[in-house]
């Protein structure tokens, strides 16, 4: 049942080294306030899922969070390379970073099968492709009624699912609305999950067929407003594209990063060890 | 050619969008990648094919965008879009549920069979160069009716053999959908039947699937494309000259393109607060 | 791309003797208008699809129009039997009826996966259940992640879908609100479909995350207000509980239906052979 | 008892219905089947369990329904609902997915091992009697945490060996859950915990999980019970007694009735038009 606490705690209780984190939100709605979170509170090994890493992901892997990488599309959208997410795939720094590597169809299914409770997740796909040969975790089933051979992956049940969303109501219930992404499988899929939220409401005034989590499929909600700049709320504030083009000159430098980082995350936390 | 577009220039650049624009059959339904995909689908539904039907993998179905989207889940593609769904869906039901006519793809390289490069430049565990990845191309190659490609013309883009097949064209013998699961068969598409560049466009021959350059563009030279090709590319036995952008097209471009810096320049003036 | 024509020629053009046809709306949204127009029009031999036959599927029955039921839930909710149905199952009147039975759970998925292009669904289903014994259907897979024996079924893939839905734009698009069922997968799955629509819009002025069929995905759209009577529209009608009861005793004996059929149906139709 | 209970007449059908409510602990997640258990489930969360999450197969979360539904998709569960899900989601994410802590069932027979038939009398392909089906109880006995089942007990229903499983209890042996893959074993839920009767309760033999009687209600005799049972049903050596129905509960239950009556009785005041 959600539990409504501040961000700093939500991180402390829900993120331990060592877990497998997905933090969603498709170009939308993405959880930054949460993952400069989970950087000033220092957290290691974590294995990070994520269909697009995104800035969110380059600066955690950048800031040495993470171990291993699940993705589909590991770019600045619009712009170019992710340069933390580069280095340490090319050149090991500030770790070595292991990459399980899949398409978008491979992974949206994961996240789907995860919410739907099962092992796998089967698609007609990779076919062709040399994906595969590098991802022990792409295998074949063969279909009992057609003789098809289709790809299998393991689906995604991460440790938490980390997200967005525009609001929830006082009993904790969350409205997600508009490129909605794959944050419902997210949540579903995990065992745990915090949501930040622009706000709190009194009545979701949700549409009867709206993208709703009922409060007990959520561990801890913490409100954020803001919480997905430079990303963008639908119905709040746009995506700062400008942020996203001046990104690439600040991660393409190790020193330049580790300053900006220091600047604008570390010293900048709303809630730097404090209970609220 | 007529008088109109005679009297304009226009960047290869601008060449290639609009050959591109073109080549979408007005009511198609097109699986959009973003950059130059993008570009030429949304000048495409404003010129000549105002019925095309583009949906972005962020979930946005019949989405008219007013301004190109920087990333592919823009607020922009949902504010215009019929609907939104997620990207779970969007990958089942709309994608491999066979619902796509075309797939817009862009790439880093090409091979001669067609074979899309977004991965990597070297060997996968010591990488030269680390690319973005697959993306949605991997089962957009395979599951829209057809593919095409833009990109534009270099050595570097246009390789004999990928150094990895991320997206499958026709594979590493051009025969990779050949004798396929009858029921692997009846989903999957034709693959890459047109490559656009700022060049030339080029096709897969018939028996042997190796892209050939069927259309030339205006003022280019055949030694440019053989010079810009990594392979010894083959030319069609007919082949066509690309007629020139015409000036209407242009113009729709290039308010597009102004209509896209303006919004992307002024940030928070982009969206509803 | 969706046409607009009589429900008489929809029927006509997309309902051939023989064909796979799946008519689904959950309680709500059930397509009776065009279930009556298929019994006007005399089809033979139809292998019929739906989660819980209901009324419409006991009338299509017992008028002789289906070979084959495959379902999940055959009774008159909250009234007991579908007496056409069973008549046809016990005594074979008026024509013997193939049945193919399947758990709810497991015709969800096969309509999901029918959506989604693929010829199998998979899922934790049927565990220490008979049905596998009697539908041979119900296959397995074995997960090649962990060894798990999951429940594979073939999915839904009719010729044509016919759904009822609250409204549709000029261009053809439709909406669908309230209890949603599996229509839209049924219309993603099927060859062709026939949607029946209360009333035809200028705007939809759908939620940005409704559920929306676009024109291209429907064959034919018929206007027929009041269609899934007496069954309901949400925002439009409500349900006539009084008639599923008054049902039992119409259905429960051959000669009372049959009158009942051709005083209601035969003679009530709307547009008898005729094009509008 | 309290003075309270002693002056009201009650029966066994109430008795049976308020015995059921009792059981479902506030803040329950309950995936609901339609007749006993949907007025159980409402009951108790009209009672002493105002939190208790009601999920319907039609794909209604977490509804408040004013008046008792007559099918599983009345207008009125999507109408009091916090969101409602296409039909596919509720079954993969919400029941699959592991999101129900109790499934609550009604059947047309119960064996000795809780297994479940409603698909038919008789041999499948000759039925003596034609029953609805399986609909969403097979697995919502096997995805949710626990199960409770509710039916009036008499020699027709509680029969040795049901003559097919529809729904599996404890399988032909009683053995149907132990020794699962471990995948398997980590996603299926403990099974049919709690039998709720017009007679009494009954529970699985912590061993065999053979279905005992653990509590008779008010005014119900030994010999009722093994008259009414199709086994020699055994009685567990800690019998209980069922708790009378309080006045309170019998109030709310009867008003829940009246106000569902009236509404369906006026059917077309039902619903706005």
């Amino acid at each position: 049942m959600a539990e409504f606490m501040s961000l700093h705690d939500a991180i402390a209780r829900y993120v331990n080294d060592g877990a497998t984190v997905a933090m969603e939100g498709f170009t939308h709605l993405i959880p930054f306030a949460a993952g400069h979170e989970v950087i000033r509170q220092k957290k290691r090994d974590l294995t990070l899922i994520r269909m697009t890493p995104d800035l969110i992901y380059d600066q955690l892997i950048g800031m040495g969070c993470a171990k291993k990488l699940i993705f589909s599309w590991g770019g600045n959208p619009g712009v170019g390379s992710l340069h933390r997410l580069r280095d340490a795939v090319e050149k090991g720094y500030p770790t070595p970073l292991e990459i399980h590597e899949h398409s978008h169809a491979a992974m949206a299914c994961a996240y789907e099968a995860g919410a739907a409770g099962l092992p796998l997740a089967v698609l007609r796909g990779y076919i062709g492709s040399d994906l595969p040969k590098v991802n022990p975790d792409i295998r074949h089933i063969d279909c009992p009624f057609t003789g098809e051979r289709l790809a299998a992956i393991p689906s995604n049940r991460p440790d938490v699912a980390i997200i967005h969303a525009q609001r929830a109501d006082k009993q904790g219930n969350v409205l997600i609305e508009g490129i909605i992404g794959v944050q419902k499988e997210a949540v579903l899929a995990a065992k745990h999950s915090v949501v930040t939220v622009e706000e709190i409401v009194d009545d979701l005034n949700a549409h009867p067929n709206a993208c709703v989590l009922p409060a007990w499929t959520i561990s801890a909600i913490a409100v954020a407003p803001g919480g997905a700049a430079p990303s963008y709320t639908h119905g709040y504030y746009p995506r700062q594209n400008s942020f996203y083009k001046e990104w690439d000159a600040i991660a393409r430098d190790r020193d330049t990063f580790a300053q900006w980082m220091e600047e604008h995350v570390i010293n900048a936390g709303e809630s730097k060890g404090a209970s609220a | 050619m007529s008088e109109a577009t005679i009297a304009r220039d226009y960047t290869p650049a601008e060449m290639m969008t609009v050959t591109a624009a073109r080549a979408l059959v007005n009511g198609t339904t097109c699986f959009v990648g973003i950059g130059l995909p993008s570009e030429a689908a949304n000048l495409a539904r404003l010129t000549h094919a105002p019925d095309t039907v583009l949906i972005y993998e962020s979930g946005t179905i019949q989405t008219k965008p007013d301004v190109l989207p920087l990333s592919i889940g823009d607020g922009e593609l949902c504010d215009t879009a019929l609907t939104t769904v997620s990207v779970p869906e969007m990958f089942r039901y709309w994608l491999q549920g066979g619902h796509v006519d075309v797939g817009f793809l862009g790439t880093a390289q090409i091979d001669r069979y067609a074979n899309l490069n977004t991965t990597l430049i070297g060997d996968y565990r010591e990488p030269k160069v680390r690319l973005p990845g697959g993306g949605g191309a991997p089962e957009i190659a395979t599951n829209s009716r057809e593919v095409f490609v833009t990109i534009k013309h270099s050595k570097r883009t246009f390789v004999k053999d990928v150094d990895f097949i991320t997206t499958v064209g026709f594979g590493r013998d051009g025969k990779a959908r050949d004798n396929l699961n009858p029921e692997t068969a009846k989903h999957m598409g034709k693959g890459p039947t047109l490559v656009i560049t700022d060049l030339c466009l080029l096709r897969p021959d018939p028996d042997t699937h190796e892209l050939i350059v069927t259309s030339i563009h205006p003022g280019v030279t055949r030694e440019q494309i053989v010079e810009a090709t990594g392979w010894e590319v083959r030319f069609a036995d007919q082949l066509d000259a690309t007629p020139e952008p015409t000036a209407h097209e242009l113009d729709v471009l290039r308010e597009l393109k102004a209509r896209t810096d303006r919004h992307h320049a002024g940030d928070t003036a982009g969206e509803r607060a």
